[in-house]
């Protein structure tokens, strides 16, 4: 028995284990220092910030990853322990979403492949050194050369100098490199872009310029093309009064449920709705531009209330839209997402693109200039020809990088069949995946945190990777493989480097290049060119146009998630913990079904369905959700694989809807992770309006003010600006080394998270999601009733809990009305290798001591720490709390409220500031700024 | 020598000791033996009432000045803010004296009554005076008490 | 109770050898019993320490029900407690007679059950090793403890509570060991000699022991009064909406001596049996021990109704909600059984016949066992599981370690019952005997 | 003066009517002066007859020779209820009458306190009967008293007083308030076995032992107020709730109710604590009646402790009405054989 | 018989406690001891005889919160030179050879110290000298820990100085 059991033991034998105080760490421990420093000035207190570039989803937003020196199983070393946005720059602003958060599981992630392999003919793998690697691949190429099969290779979005250098091989070695393979390639759009304005891209929606928004099916806040740019400029956008946002959609999504007006439309019915929208303009005459008769009079013309009835929308919505559309300064309509993939999305994209262009298109709102760097990503037209070959066995050696079509290809298309039938396939990631456990030969990739390399996020931004850790593992990155078989010979790495720094020396020359490296970031100029319409083509198009045939059937449709985008981010553990935020369902698959189905069928949360389509079919539990309509059931993406995939064979896009499935009951019953207790705020004046006339009981807390030297720590939250996104929350649990606790715990209602996003649904057509993390109450209740003072309240206005003070009585859980504490039920660890990623500057909590929200005291200690060198009180935004760190709409603000010109301090004092259960004199630090009235008259 | 009257009835036993204290026999040297408490015989013999009741009362009230004096001053030594509540917090405090009150006067009084009635007594301990359920009355030649 | 014929000497001798007869080497079946308390007693505990070692997650309880089956079982324990005291204390100041064949097994079981109430305090802390931080003793961080926690006055209440009562049972013993010394031979002899510290019955002795019991018994009152306010407040301190309520001081008290007056019966019945005490412990007695606990209920009826009545009477949401929740809720059915249990059950004891059924009262005093520990429960849980923040409503249900540390605490309390209904007089001789002289 | 039965009835009518008088047609400024005579004298009135009830059911000698004097009284329970009747027409006193509520609406308010107090009087008459007549049921319909008493007592503290000050509630309100009554009602049994020894009725002996016992209870009684005071004051300090300080909030920041409040403190509770501590003071007239004396009066500031922070008094009406009631009061008393003519 | 009982007791309870109270000590001198250190290396030689000042090894104790271990390399660029031949130094360079940190044992550890944020920084920028806390190190030919380390010691000199006693100065 170690000491530290023993003495546990003997604490409750005899009263004289109070001889010792301290029974809890190791017996003795080493020191160890380095044999030679880093060049770099990092110790303990200074940690270290390098710019780089997030690559868990195709938007590239900046990154500046915080490096700390620490310990590690005796290795003092240099570790990435949180990454953060980049504050100026242009796609992100600083902010980060929760996927971005959860980055840093992928470069810590135990599955990730830690050296070359391949498969013998038994098909076991053989690990092997590189330089074989090189062999190997050489030699497969002969085979192939003397089979006259073609190589083929395949990788996920890239773009900048490793995509020229893949070119370059691909010649010197006779491959095809295919298109690039994203599932969200948008290909309506850029189609639809192709056939109205020459130009096969997608631009750069500038919602922040506009003063009307209207979108379709668009989740342009979670997936949709750069969700955190989108986030963004929505907040900016808010600020403007005129701002309007209606948001068309069959289903519910968070991106709906931010709209000023959700107005929810029959699947495939859009088209109708935007030809009546179109003519409509027209009669009244509200167009900007004329567009030519005859093109005018291939859109079909419907009435009100045609429209009204094909649509499923209300007259008098359609006409206040109509109405507001037309007054519009310069209006912005996006449609994509799961309003163009469907049979007539193609056309729906058209004639937005034509709407767009009637209601006089503009660079400011509606950027082609600065467009996406989409060009090179495939279809799934290029997809199903791939897949064609292969079953012809014209592939030969075929390279997959970075890219999991295996486990991200709808079912029924059996990829992984097919990929069999590839000679040799060579699968590069840096975590295993489906598609990589098929392959010949698996070769390890550096994670972008351990790799050089370059991206261009769209035309005339440059952004830069660079490795903020050495390679864990015996792993290269893409460029240094490639490299490596050009020049056949794999010993000195770092050839990429080299290669890079020329490129990037050639195409911006030295002084661009040190910025790069120190920004994260350049921009360059892009030619400016005139916008101009394509009519013959649009007629052309318009002419056979196709009338759809509404016919409501029960729907299941794949909705990609904030959380799993299309799958690639759902063996991210965090992501898992962090529940989805409408149905607060944590881990995983479910169904969303609507209110009147369960009704229907008779269903509870949890009870199991058998959801049949064709002859493919899956067993899933359902979850009523609120706001969905009728006949739509909904899963996400990566949650669930999209069970059969049909696609438009004009443009390639994916059909994100399959019609006339057969939901049955199986009668079994799956506990769902539910973290929410209720969806209905039943009044608590925890929201805004609820909350005005908490204000009528009158009386006085008994205790005077206790005053504060120099700070008063607080918050204001802005209901108005959060979407309820979760980056806080995830932000939280890098930040402050939250125990992740799973599934099993989740569902006896043990989650960990010390800030979570509450949503609360308003008489059934709204959400509102509300913040909630430790309010720092002045009159704390938690405080008084700890018997040891582990939790008390500082002077500067702090809620602190002392953790190895607390024994754990759980009193002061019990009494916060926030529910904001967390008791930690066991020793929750992170497994290796993820626990590099633990903040040194913070403890872990050992079981049984309860824990909370800090407001990041470790950034105030150090920002105390900084200004007492040069002796003066923290400024303002010297201390940045985590979540307002990465909130993508800055709805977080964070400051001293001593400080009458803090920002904190003037929105705590604004007419809409209130505090959350106000009634119960708790005087939290926290403020929440209400929502606007008007947006409830709507 | 003391001489020694035993008795099974407690009348009778009450009876001689009336006749003795009659008889002039100083109270003094009379020590009483009875299965259980007879009040009778304290009026008697007149003793005086048990000066226990000091020992409970300086008991108490210790406790309740240490009471309120350590929490008070435990407090002020660190002050540490909790819940906004005034650090010296009286009403809280309240409690903890009562209950140290009772402590102090319930242990002092025990020990008080050791004390007074010279116990243990650890010559009887070994081997003890057994009466049964008598009731005895011894004359002392000597003065005792 | 002694014939009127009968010599006070014989009486009291046939008194005394009766105890002893009780004291006589024990029947197998009390072995038995023994046996399976103990071993209850220590699975309880190994599932402590397996607890301590693993964390408290292998427990039932979450958020936001932080407190669970241990603080009830605290909170019960301490109840019965609480009768043992009052049958010994109060009943002694009030001069109420039928007291003196209770009030030995009475203060045994107050006794062993604030031991067994003490632990659970421990039990559920998470960090169990460390409970010497929750007593105000010098220490090297010079950091005293928070004394306006509810948890610290427990800590002072019940530890004072444990002494005096201790001490209230022991001074009350002295002069029967004293007799039993006069029987036993060998080392038994040389204990009990050395435990009643050489005890002669002498006018000096008795003067000072009455004038000690009746000051004890004056202390006593009071505190066993304010020990299970002290609980009560462990809940009303706070402001979760069905804690935090004022009338809880009384309310708890008249439930801690309701449970306990119901346990003293459970325990005193079959003992009585047993060991053949009907000669000693008559019907009357019963009757007036039932009118006790029939006039407790009527009080935790009283509270039941106030508690509901002013929470729709406020028309105040928090309150309201919860008290719907309570009456309809998850926990409803626990709910009903605790009223029928400590409402409807004992209010038959206003009929008089009922009251001298003692078979009757054994069946209904084990109903009122359970009804107080569900009363405590659904206080605790209900109260937790739906308070303020309806995203972190949920609801608790216990898992094995509550069970089994549960059924520990029981194996514990009855483990020390039955020792000391075999090394101890179960009655207190002297007190009958002077009340027989009478 | 000695009255027959009827004429004492035709006097306390009058009484009514004048007080009723005084309360409506004669506009004065004290809203709350109705409302303190009755909140006193009910408690004043219902308290000595449950003490009687509670002797009976105890079988407890300690108040048997004085149970006449304590039932003197009982049919001043309908002499409230009628006055009660008078409150109807000053509703507007109730802050709650704004917003009509499914428990707090006037008509019911009214009905409902009115034949509860019908009720006790009706079964304060039965137990008077059945006790003087030492009948079998006498106990049973002694606990049916017990009963009303508490069950009225509570109504009366919930529904007068404690909704003046909607929405503030504390559970533990009701409980004291007809604790208070039945302490009242001990003080009044000592006065009058004071009273019996003066005037040299009765069995010396016996009724000295009443006193006595009174006063252990009182005694008691002062305890227990103290701890149930204390438990809902605690309570509330430290939950510290903004619409349930705002009682306390008040009462202890201004002048004159901090100062009642420790008055209050004093009288009820460390007076008789100390005062009745050894057992001579028990036993000595002088003491006894005085503790006794200055409960009563502990009481009356007690009540308008509840009612004057909220409720304007008007004195010299209060006087008046005072000195009838006392005049009644003692009536009753002095008559107590005409009144209790039922057992013959 | 003539056998006491009482003091029996007594001293069998006694005896207990005791023995109780030594296998405490025991486990609790366990980690109390100086541990043993792969090089012994003596502060002596190297602040007295050769004068070193202590931030020409512990080079951040003036800007971070740890003083820093100096590194292998640091340690060659004399012992490249001096002292080669003698048995300690050979250790030394045998780890500087096959590039291995020095695994040097911990002397100063604070209890519990994953929960205890202390700045060596703020401490010497308060005009704290070395000795106040480390004792007399350069007299030390194997460093000892002269202070426990614990809350008590912290608070003591946290109070006299009247600095911050606020706790969340310290614990994390």
């Amino acid at each position: 028995m170690d000491r530290r059991n023993f003495l546990k033991i003997l604490g409750i034998t005899s009263s004289t284990a109070m001889l010792s105080s301290c029974g809890v760490d190791k017996a003795n421990e080493k020191i160890i220092p380095y044999v030679i420093p880093p060049d770099e000035e990092v110790y303990p207190g200074k940690p270290l910030y390098v710019s780089t570039t997030c690559t868990e989803c195709p938007a590239n937003c900046g990154l500046q990853v915080k490096v700390n020196e620490k310990l590690y199983h005796e290795q003092r070393s240099l570790y990435p322990t949180k990454l953060e946005g980049i504050p100026n720059h242009p796609i992100n602003r600083g902010g980060l979403c929760a996927r971005g958060q959860a980055g840093l599981f992928r470069l810590y992630h135990p599955e990730r492949i830690k050296r070359p392999m391949v498969r013998d003919e038994q098909g076991n793998w053989l690990i092997i050194t590189w330089s074989e690697v090189v062999t190997r691949i050489q030699d497969e190429l002969q085979k192939t050369r003397r089979l006259g099969k073609i190589n083929t290779y395949l990788s996920n979005h890239t773009n900048g100098t490793i995509s020229q250098l893949k070119n370059q091989f691909c010649q010197e070695y006779g491959f095809e490199r295919l298109p690039d393979f994203e599932l969200f390639s948008h290909a309506n759009i850029k189609k639809a872009n192709q056939l109205v304005f020459n130009k096969q891209v997608i631009p750069q929606y500038r919602i922040a310029k506009t003063d009307f928004l209207l979108s379709l099916g668009a989740d342009i806040l979670e997936t949709f093309v750069s969700p955190v740019e989108h986030t963004y400029h929505f907040s900016i956008a808010k600020k403007n009064q005129h701002f309007r946002w209606y948001h068309l959609e069959p289903h519910v999504s968070l991106t709906g449920v931010q709209a000023d007006h959700r107005i929810v439309i029959y699947p495939e019915s859009e088209i109708i709705f935007l030809s009546y929208l179109i003519q409509t303009l027209f009669r009244e005459s509200h167009q900007k531009r004329n567009l030519p008769f005859k093109l005018l009079r291939s859109i079909p013309t419907y009435s009100l209330e045609e429209t009204a009835q094909q649509t499923g929308i209300y007259q008098q919505d359609l006409q206040k839209l109509v109405g507001e559309l037309s007054k519009a300064e310069n209006p912005l309509i996006i449609s994509g997402g799961i309003s163009t993939a469907h049979a007539y999305g193609l056309e729906v994209a058209v004639l937005t693109a034509l709407l767009q262009w009637i209601l006089g298109i503009t660079s400011e709102v509606v950027n082609f200039i600065n467009a996406r760097n989409y060009e090179n990503i495939g279809t799934f037209l290029d997809i199903n020809n791939l897949l064609h070959r292969l079953d012809q066995n014209e592939i030969g050696v075929f390279f997959l990088s970075k890219c999991d079509p295996a486990g991200q290809l709808p079912v029924d298309w059996q990829f992984l069949e097919k990929l069999k039938k590839a000679s040799f396939s060579i699968g590069l990631a840096d975590c295993l995946n489906a598609t990589v456990r098929a392959c010949n030969m698996i070769l390890p990739l550096s994670h972008t945190l351990e790799s050089w390399g370059d991206a261009q996020p769209f035309d005339g931004l440059h952004s830069i990777f660079q490795p903020a850790i050495e390679p864990q593992y015996d792993s290269k990155t893409e460029g240094d493989i490639l490299l490596s078989l050009l020049n056949n010979n794999s010993e000195f790495s770092l050839y990429y480097k080299d290669y890079l720094f020329n490129n990037l020396k050639s195409r911006f020359g030295e002084t661009n290049t040190s910025k790069l490296l120190q920004n994260g970031f350049i921009r360059t100029a892009v030619p400016e060119s005139e916008l101009s319409i394509n009519l013959n083509q649009v007629y052309q198009f318009l002419k056979n146009f196709r009338i759809p045939q509404v016919k409501r059937t029960e729907l299941l449709v794949f909705a990609p998630s904030i959380r799993g985008y299309d799958g690639r981010s759902t063996d991210l553990v965090l992501l898992n913990e962090i529940p989805d935020p409408l149905t607060t369902i944590s881990y995983g698959a479910w169904l969303s079904v609507s209110e009147e189905t369960a009704t229907r069928m008779s269903l509870k949360d949890g009870d199991e369905v058998e959801v049949r389509i064709a002859d493919e079919r899956t067993k899933l539990p359902v979850k009523k959700q609120k706001l969905l309509p009728e006949n739509v059931n909904l899963v996400q993406y990566g949650v669930v694989r999209l069970l059969s995939g049909s696609y438009d064979k004009r443009s390639g896009e994916l059909f994100w809807f399959i019609k006339d499935i057969i939901l049955s009951k199986t009668g079994n019953h799956v506990k769902l992770p539910v973290l929410s207790g209720s969806m209905d705020e039943n009044g608590r004046g925890i929201l805004p309006h609820v909350n005005e006339h908490a204000h009528e009981k009158e009386g006085k807390p008994w205790y005077p003010e206790h005053e504060h030297e120099n700070y008063r720590w607080g918050m204001a939250i802005d209901l108005e600006s959060c979407i309820g996104c979760n980056a806080c929350s995830a932000a939280c649990y890098v930040e402050n080394n939250i125990p992740i606790v799973g599934r099993k715990e989740h569902l006896l209602g043990r989650e960990m998270s010390w800030i979570r996003i509450q949503p609360y649904v308003q008489d059934n057509e709204s959400i509102e999601f509300v913040p909630m993390m430790c309010q720092h109450c002045d009159n704390a209740p938690c405080e008084p009733v700890c018997p040891v003072y582990a939790a008390y309240h500082n002077p500067e206005g702090l809620n602190v809990q002392v953790y190895n003070r607390c024994v754990g009585t759980r009193y002061c859980a019990n009494n916060c009305p926030y529910k904001a504490r967390r008791f930690n039920w066991f020793d929750h660890r992170l497994p290796e290798p993820l626990d590099k990623m633990y903040n040194p500057d913070i403890s872990i909590r050992d079981r049984g001591i309860m824990e909370k929200c800090t407001f990041c005291i470790q950034r105030i200690r150090a920002a105390k720490d900084k200004a007492k060198d040069d002796n003066r009180l923290v400024q303002e935004g010297e201390v940045i709390p985590a979540c307002a760190q990465t909130c993508p709409t800055k709805a977080i603000t964070f400051g001293n409220l001593e400080d009458k010109n803090s920002k904190a301090y003037k929105l705590a004092h604004s007419e809409q500031a209130y505090r959350a259960l106000e009634e119960l004199g708790t005087k939290p630090a926290v403020n929440y700024l209400g929502k606007k009235r008007e947006h409830y008259e709507a | 020598m003391k001489n020694q009257y035993r008795f099974d009835e407690k009348h009778q036993f009450l009876e001689k000791l009336e006749n003795l204290i009659k008889d002039g026999v100083s109270s003094k040297k009379i020590i009483t033996y009875t299965p259980y408490p007879v009040h009778e015989v304290e009026h008697i013999l007149k003793v005086k009432a048990s000066p226990l009741r000091f020992f409970t009362l300086i008991g108490a009230l210790a406790g309740l000045l240490f009471g309120f004096l350590f929490t008070i001053w435990a407090s002020l030594d660190w002050p540490i803010i909790r819940g906004g509540k005034p650090i010296v917090a009286l009403p809280a405090f309240i409690i903890i004296a009562f209950e140290l009150t009772v402590l102090f006067g319930g242990v002092i009084s025990f020990i008080g009554y050791l004390l007074l009635s010279r116990l243990p007594d650890f010559s009887k301990i070994q081997n003890p005076e057994e009466y049964g359920n008598q009731f005895v009355i011894q004359i002392q030649d000597g003065e005792t008490r | 109770m002694k014939p009127e014929n009968m010599k006070e000497l014989e009486y009291n001798s046939i008194l005394e050898q009766d105890i002893l007869d009780a004291m006589r080497k024990p029947h197998p079946i009390y072995w038995l019993a023994l046996f399976i308390c103990a071993s209850f007693f220590v699975l309880g505990m190994i599932t402590w320490v397996i607890q301590m070692l693993k964390g408290m997650g292998i427990a039932g309880i979450n958020n936001p029900v932080g407190w669970g089956v241990y603080i009830t079982d605290f909170v019960f324990w301490v109840g019965i407690a609480h009768s043992g005291t009052l049958i010994s204390a109060v009943l002694f100041l009030f001069r109420a007679k039928f007291r003196n064949v209770f009030n030995r097994s009475a203060e045994a079981m107050t006794v062993f059950a604030v031991m067994t109430a003490g632990l659970f305090p421990l039990i559920h802390l998470g960090r169990s090793w460390l409970f010497y931080w929750l007593f105000p003793y010098p220490n090297q961080r010079q950091l005293w403890v928070n004394f306006q926690s509810p948890l610290v006055w427990d800590v002072f209440a019940v530890s004072t509570y444990f002494t005096i009562s201790a001490i209230f049972w022991y001074v009350g013993m002295v002069p029967d060991l004293a007799i039993i010394r006069r029987f036993t031979s060998g080392i038994r002899k040389k204990i009990y000699s050395f435990f009643s510290l050489g005890w002669t019955g002498s006018l000096k002795q008795w003067r000072h022991y009455t004038r000690l019991y009746m000051f004890l018994a004056a202390f006593a009152t009071p505190l066993v009064i304010s020990v299970h306010s002290v609980v009560s407040w462990d809940f009303a301190m706070s402001i979760i909406p069905g804690w935090h309520t004022t009338i809880f001081a009384p309310y708890f008290v008249a439930g801690a001596i309701f449970s306990g007056t119901a346990m003293v019966l459970t325990l005193i019945i079959p003992m009585r049996k047993i060991f053949r005490m009907e000669k000693y412990i008559t019907v009357d007695h019963f009757d007036k021990i039932s009118k006790i606990l029939l006039f407790t209920s009527l009080i935790v009826a009283y509270s039941y109704v106030v508690e509901f009545a002013l929470a729709f009477y406020g028309g105040h949401k928090f309150e309201e909600s919860h008290f719907l929740y309570r009456l309809l809720g998850d926990y409803r059915y626990l709910y009903w059984l605790m009223v029928l249990c400590n409402v409807i059950l004992p209010f038959t004891l206003f009929v008089g016949k009922l009251r001298r059924n003692i078979p009757y009262l054994f069946v209904l005093s084990l109903f009122v066992n359970v009804g107080m520990w569900l009363e405590r429960f659904v206080i605790i849980v209900s109260s937790l599981a739906k308070d303020f923040d309806p995203y972190n409503w949920g609801i608790y249900i216990p898992r094995w370690p509550e069970v089994f540390i549960t059924l520990g605490s029981f194996g514990m309390f009855f483990t020390f019952f039955l020792i000391f209904t075999k090394v101890l007089p179960i009655l207190s001789l002297t007190e009958i005997k002077e009340e027989a002289a009478e | 003066m000695n009255l027959s039965y009827r004429n004492l009835a035709i006097v306390s009518i009058v009484v009514i009517v004048i007080i009723g008088l005084i309360e409506t047609v004669v506009k004065i400024g004290g809203d709350g002066n109705l409302l303190l005579l009755l909140s006193f004298w009910s408690a004043l009135i219902q308290g000595p007859v449950a003490v009687a009830a509670a002797a009976e059911v105890s079988r407890g000698k300690w108040a048997q020779p004085m149970k006449r004097e304590l039932l003197a009284f009982y049919p001043l329970i309908l002499f409230v209820a009628l006055l009660f009747l008078f409150i109807s027409f000053q509703m507007d006193i109730y802050k709650w009458t704004e917003i009509q509520h499914r428990w707090l609406n006037k008509s019911f308010f009214i009905s409902r306190n009115f034949v509860l107090l019908l009720l006790s009087f009706f079964v304060a008459h039965l137990f008077a009967r059945a006790s003087l007549q030492q009948k079998k049921s006498s106990q049973l319909v002694a606990v049916l008293y017990l009963f009303v008493f508490v069950i009225s007592q509570s109504l009366i503290a919930v529904d007068w007083i404690m909704s003046l000050e909607y929405p503030w509630m504390s559970t533990m309100f009701p409980a004291i308030y007809f604790m208070e009554s039945f302490y009242v009602g001990l003080a009044i049994l000592a006065l009058m076995a004071v009273v019996t020894l003066r005037q040299k009725l009765g069995n010396k002996v016996e009724v000295k032992k009443v006193m006595r016992d009174a006063a252990l209870f009182m005694f008691g009684f002062a305890l227990a107020w103290a701890g149930l005071y204390y438990g809902q004051f605690l309570v509330i300090w430290y939950g510290n709730i903004p619409w349930e300080t705002s009682f306390f909030g008040i009462r202890m920041e201004y002048s004159p109710f901090k100062e009642m409040m420790t008055l209050i403190i004093v009288i009820l509770f460390i007076v008789p604590f100390v005062g009745l501590i050894s057992r001579k003071a028990k036993e000595s007239i002088a003491v006894v009646s005085f503790v006794s004396i200055l409960v009563l009066i502990g009481l009356l500031i007690e009540r308008l402790f509840y009612i004057l922070p909220v409720l304007p008094l008007n004195a010299f009406w209060l006087v008046i009405e005072f000195i009838l009631m006392s005049a009644i009061f003692w009536l009753f008393f002095k008559n107590r054989e005409q009144v209790l003519r039922i057992d013959k | 018989m003539k056998i006491r009982i009482a003091p029996y007791f007594i001293i069998i309870y006694v005896l207990a406690f005791i023995i109780f109270v030594i296998l405490i000590s025991y486990f609790w001198q366990k980690n109390r001891k100086t541990p043993e250190q792969p090089i012994n290396f003596s502060h002596q030689i190297h602040v007295s005889k050769v004068g070193l000042p202590c931030t020409h090894c512990h080079t951040t104790v003036e800007k971070s919160t740890a003083a820093g271990i100096p590194s292998v390399e640091t340690c060659m660029t004399c012992h490249k030179a001096v002292k080669k031949e003698s048995p300690e130094i050979q250790k030394l360079t045998k780890y500087w050879e096959n590039k291995q940190p020095v695994p040097w044992q911990r002397v100063y550890r604070l209890p519990a110290r994953k929960y205890v944020y202390f700045s060596h920084k703020r401490h010497i920028k308060a005009n704290l000298e070395c000795v106040n806390c480390h004792g007399n190190v350069e007299i030390m030919s194997i460093i000892k820990r002269v202070p426990k380390l614990e809350m008590g010691w912290c608070m003591s000199c946290h109070k006299a100085k009247n600095v911050s006693i606020d706790c969340a100065t310290c614990h994390k």
